[in-house]
């Protein structure tokens, strides 16, 4: 059953929107949500522009994934971020949004939302909408997400498929869970173990950041290794990406756009918290950063400029959970585990588990993901209510509350099944029907050339460098 | 006439270039080519792998001249582009048939 | 004469500035406007951030038209970029504003306004450089996209004298009769036709998108093809841009910069529509990138990168002129038609008119732009009113109201003329006496030594692409 | 002493929202201050975001940096960035906050402050941490200022030291003099002497552009030229950066993000002169683009890209410490001169001083900075006070307050004696003990294998251009 | 068999290949290269220092022929590439011992 | 003392160096060509418009061995870079007549 005193704060604003006008079911124009609530222009201007900043997302992530593989994919690289933004917000609109935010009564209530398809009748409302945008835009980056981790050998065919059902399914119903009214965050066992609320996440290290992560990582998986990315005996090796330039520049344009990501999710300014969630951001960021580059001074006798980048980013995902929950200084605690936690990962799946994922997107989004969903469980200090000012206030571990720590830990494990279970259906059926794999020519000479029939670059004289790929 | 075509280290080019110039040998054909020889691998890293870039970026240059002047420009290149380590390059002497300037369908050491 | 109860909203605002301040005509701290209006902070952060939004435009215009063309060519690329929002906000603040927003009584004022010059007198004031701010980036969007139809050939110092004469004269005066009060929007005639309003546009599919597009087309034609771009029987040659990264990196940005280019032209964050204008842009690009991947998959075998990026451009310029009057759905219903657009578009270019557009200017923003006017008086669908929530509320031929339709294909035909007339026209002028065309020895060594005497990329070895330009 | 009534309106912020709330020293969740100010929210989101736009400024000054220099030292600068804007951040967090915005009583408290440490205590306050995130993004622009100066041959540890001490120490104390309550700003003799107010600096030309300019131009000096920079008799050879695609993006951004930078600094949407300085940004910085574009077609022949760029950013250095006391006009002279600034600064650097600044850092922050101090001192108009349109309003000499000129006389000359002398102290004792340039053959190789291992661009064939440096 | 390696200007590339096209002479491999002759190099502007990049960006064919065709491939070449002005490039002709498709092993003329 | 020019399919590259170097022929030069022979272009598209690539990426080797080692060579090349489709490349044998060691000196075979 659902408590209803716990659903997630957005959902309020939908049922708000339609309740506060019951003459009219619905206010496509606005102007008795302006009516009702003075503060409304403040908090869409809010929600809006932070949602703009996350949409510009999608530029970092081309960047960065362009920038880290090799010349002969990177229209092929360029066309899937195009499209994984186009097909997921049309996904959203049509399937999405409904599974995620709409409503539904009893146990489906706690699983899916069943209305709202195609933002058609009740949705054509402002607030509605407004909700819609800010969720289309995260829709589209867990989307974007595993765009890296099957970089340079995934058919565009297929991964259009998977990148839909991503942003119509398995993404929307997760988030449904924890934003939407859902058994993680409201059903009865869950509320009463985490001490008043249910799983939380503030904006999206589980559900945008893991759930992409480890889809990826099941890709990733099922496809297979690059050519040439690991030796016989299971070593891997460096396939250098074409420019660190546009790497780094992508770091720089997801790191503004998480500000829009962390502070536009409490979608409305007047929380005043918006300051500290952009501190926690910044802090745990550049913690993330500076461990990294050390770490990798530290083991490979240089810092590595990746590497420092997905410590950023690492950062970054890590601090989105608990952003809002936490004080700047638990922060950079936070963002320090996060580069080690990218160095680990990073080792791990070259080394250990021999799984190819060019870009780092799993240890990025996944691994540091699911770390940011136990560090709100562990740092909640009890300043900052559920989307609110006003009580229950959400503490953890450290501030006395170890229950909320174990259901953020369920929360993570819900989330790693869910995506990479889902993940490994949806490419392992993918796998024996359309077939996901490029052919090995078509690897070799490059994606541009075999999807696209294009060349990126065709004004500069093209190489690869010659590598050994053993230290001298 | 021969060509004289040297694979040097791409930060020597410079002054190979000047000191042919001042001898007079003016004209001269340059691409950027990856070369081994004895000079090991550049040792680099990329996310925590350690690789052997072991092609290193040379420069080659080719210089067509009259036999006579072969030793010289020999003399000048070897000079000019030697550092005295490992990796300082090779200097390759081939027979050339005829040369043709295309502008003035001149042909043999005046083309040159 | 002046129906005053239909003149363009933005005048008002000028107009109210004005007169709620009788003792001071200006006020140029705003202490009068703020006691006047408590909403003015929420209206002018979101006018202003929304028109920063717009100026990083120029940003992505650069990358997308550099990212087309040759390398030989880059560095001229981003020079007019820098020149044309550079003169272009000199040229708007020194008379374009005035001709286009200024005051003017009578039969005059139906064409152009003769007040405020340079920002003198009473413009030095909060409300009125609030306009001409989010006016003047609108208005160098308009000189930019002129540039990219004529890439590659066009001599700067030309280019130059080009760009000045749009932003200080063809774009403002057109810009009056639709948003300043002139006849198109406010005139009698027009008024009783389209049933209580005009010709509208909310953010300038047509006055600023078609505009600058059918300059551009009159450029094109004038300037003539590229050398090689044309068989001798007239078929074209393709000839590939230099980095699709740039390319692509420069339609993110532009989708980025247009939410502020759409949801700021209600220029008042009270206008709570603004949740749907986003959600309209959104989904109406998505549609035409979508139908460009489809239908570049379908004609060409591969879907095509640099087209599909068309089709997201495409896409955003149909929806800007209704985008705050159509649902949803007949976003995207705009969005499909976008991409069949673009498509024909850049095909008629090509193979009938054999004008030379390298970037796809004029099908982007031209075609697009007048397919934007036409839709909006198909698909109006009444939810909403002139800039605001009160009435008359705007409705199309599905609607029931042909005659807005009839004005909005006026308003279309009306475009055309104007620009491509007056481009002609000045770019007659410029090629009888300076000279448009650099010569052919420079074309072929490249615009960057002609122009600027330097290289773009001299760390690269640099080669062009040898085609055979036919199948083989 | 300090003049209360004149203390930096930042200050006040910060005061204010430990005054009102007696009971809790500080409001971590900001219920309390919305309570006390109803226009909080839209003063958060306004600040916060500006502050987003300025910390995407780091992306720019990326971009600049690695366009304007060789491909063979990309990666370090990238990596220079991503380092200089985490590592301050969390020195800003840790020491530079405190000293630039605690409060200390008596001299003390003209010097610098001394509470606020790792925003600890008090400080974990919503309108504290708000003032944090908008002074952190302006401390880590200061920084990376240095970076352009000393590219292409500092040591990277020895650049992550100096960077580390800008940030935390000299910076901030020189912040404080001018927006903390510190002498500059506060102290008797120099408000008398100003006639109402002390030294001045709306956004920080001089707190944050002269500083970063003159502190590099120390670092370049000691560092010395760029092998193959001057020739034996002191004549500059050009040495050309890799791609004027990224240095005019990166101008692109820059631009953008200064629209955070200046208006944001009002700190508050409630002061509507918002508009009034949005328009004098762009004005000043398109007047000092197209000034230079003129000087350099004259001079060199042609007009020049890197140049033009630069002439925008001089532009907008110089309109920052103005931007709120000058009418539109008056931005137009500042930027037309600041156009001269640059290419007078370049000049001066590369014929006269033969000091090797890669990017132009010097002349863009430095001299234009200092150019903007005495500006204010010139063209204020006394229709706006001190960040509050309350009295007393800003006049300059043009106005008949000759004594504030000589105030911001001094502030420019104490801000070169600060940045410069402690710039020499700096890299002079770094020089002398872990060294600070990279050895010569590492500096012929470049920077990126050097310092990292790495190389930016595997998949291109790199080429140095064969320059002769001089006139055939 | 000869090797004829043609030093032409780059955009006069496009119409040296159609030339030899049409003479069936098919098979070439190209070359981004730099050099200098007697053509002067090309000033350039960098932030107000003029300087000369004084190796001019140009293109190398090399084609294999049998002696028989030298002489036409040479007419062909120098025809097609030739503006009249300084720069044109030369044409070098070198003997080559033995050619060999890496398909087939065939050797000598056949292989070309 | 020869000069062997093996013009490769770019991807075959890496199998050819370690095949050389298995059989101790550590040295060589690489250049990043454009070619064509038998091979037809690729086709590719930009905007609609289909054009053919008809001179492909290709990487050429340059090995000089004495010529005792000549055969051996020619033997390792062609056998590590042959995939039996068209396009695999052509070998090219060109005497020469000495080589110099830039660093040394030394002249002859034992340069190389
Ligand atoms: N036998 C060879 N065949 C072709 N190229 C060679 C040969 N030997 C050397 N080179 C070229 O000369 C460059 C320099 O040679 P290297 O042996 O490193 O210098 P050193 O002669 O000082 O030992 C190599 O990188 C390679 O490009
Ligand atoms: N002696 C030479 N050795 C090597 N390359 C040469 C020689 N002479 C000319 N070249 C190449 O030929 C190109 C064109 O030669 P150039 O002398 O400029 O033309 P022209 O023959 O019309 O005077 C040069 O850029 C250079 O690459
Ligand atoms: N006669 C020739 N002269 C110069 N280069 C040649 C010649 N024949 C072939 N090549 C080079 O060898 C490459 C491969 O030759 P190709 O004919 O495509 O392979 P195959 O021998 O299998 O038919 C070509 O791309 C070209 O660079």
């Amino acid at each position: 059953m659902v408590n209803l005193r716990h659903i997630h704060v957005m959902l309020i604003v939908v049922l708000l929107a339609m309740l506060v006008t019951p003459a009219l079911a619905q206010d496509p124009n606005g102007a008795e949500t302006l009516e009702g609530d003075p503060n409304a222009p403040v908090n869409f201007a809010w929600t809006l522009i932070c949602g703009f900043l996350v949409m510009f997302m999608q530029a970092g992530f081309a960047m960065v994934e362009s920038g880290l593989t090799r010349a002969k994919n990177t229209a092929n690289i360029m066309m899937k971020n195009l499209a994984d933004f186009s097909f997921g917000a049309l996904s959203y609109w049509a399937v999405g949004f409904a599974l995620m935010f709409g409503t539904a009564s009893g146990i489906t209530g706690l699983l899916f939302g069943t209305d709202g398809f195609f933002l058609l009748g009740d949705a054509y409302d402002v607030s509605t909408i407004e909700l819609w945008f800010f969720q289309m835009v995260f829709a589209a980056t867990a989307a974007t997400i595993v765009s890296g981790a099957v970089a340079e050998r995934v058919k565009f065919s297929t991964y259009l498929i998977a990148s839909v059902a991503i942003t119509a399914l398995i993404y929307p119903i997760y988030g449904h869970w924890l934003w939407g009214g859902g058994w993680l965050n409201a059903a009865d066992f869950m509320v009463n173990l985490g001490g008043g609320y249910g799983a939380l996440d503030f904006a999206g290290s589980g559900v945008v950041h893991a759930i992409g992560g480890f889809i990826g990582l099941a890709g990733a998986l099922l496809l297979g290794p690059r050519i040439g990315k690991f030796r016989k005996d299971g070593t891997p090796v460096a396939i250098p990406g074409h420019a660190l330039t546009f790497a780094v520049l992508g770091v720089f344009i997801l790191w503004f756009g998480w500000f829009g990501f962390n502070p536009g999710s409490t979608l409305a300014a007047t929380e005043l918290r918006i300051s500290v969630i952009a501190a926690n951001t910044v802090l745990a960021s550049a913690a993330g950063a500076v461990t990294t580059l050390f770490i990798t001074w530290w083991r490979f006798g240089k810092p590595d400029v990746s590497m420092t980048g997905n410590g950023v980013l690492g950062g970054l995902v890590a601090i989105t959970a608990s952003c809002a929950w936490v004080s700047p200084w638990a922060s950079v605690v936070i963002g320090i585990i996060a580069g080690i936690v990218i160095y680990v990962g990073v080792w791990l799946l070259d080394w250990v588990l021999h799984i190819d994922d060019p870009v780092g997107a799993v240890s990025v989004h996944g691994f540091n993901g699911a770390w940011g969903l136990l560090a709100l469980g562990i740092f909640a200090d009890g300043t900052y209510g559920v989307y609110t000012t006003e009580g229950p206030l959400v503490t953890g571990l450290l501030y006395g509350n170890a229950g909320f720590l174990a259901v953020q830990a369920i929360s993570m494990v819900v989330n790693f099944a869910w995506a990479f279970g889902l993940g490994l259906i949806l490419f392992a059926a993918l796998k024996y029907t359309v077939g996901i794999r490029v052919p090995p020519a078509e690897e070799m000479q490059g994606l541009d050339i075999g999807e696209h029939g294009v060349s990126t670059y065709p004004n500069f004289v093209i190489a690869e460098p010659v590598l050994d790929g053993e230290k001298a | 006439m021969k060509k004289i075509e040297a694979i040097i280290r791409t930060m020597k080019f410079e002054s190979v270039k000047h000191a042919l110039e001042s001898a007079g040998f003016d004209s001269m054909t340059v691409t950027e080519v990856k070369g081994r020889g004895r000079q090991k691998g550049i040792v680099q890293q990329w996310r925590g792998a350690e690789y052997v870039v072991d092609l290193i970026p040379k420069t080659k240059i080719e210089v067509v001249v009259p036999d006579a002047d072969v030793e010289k420009v020999i003399d000048i290149i070897a000079t000019s582009a030697a550092t005295g380590q490992i990796g300082d390059g090779k200097i390759f002497i081939a027979p050339l048939e005829d040369a043709i300037r295309v502008r003035t369908r001149e042909r043999g050491d005046t083309a040159l």
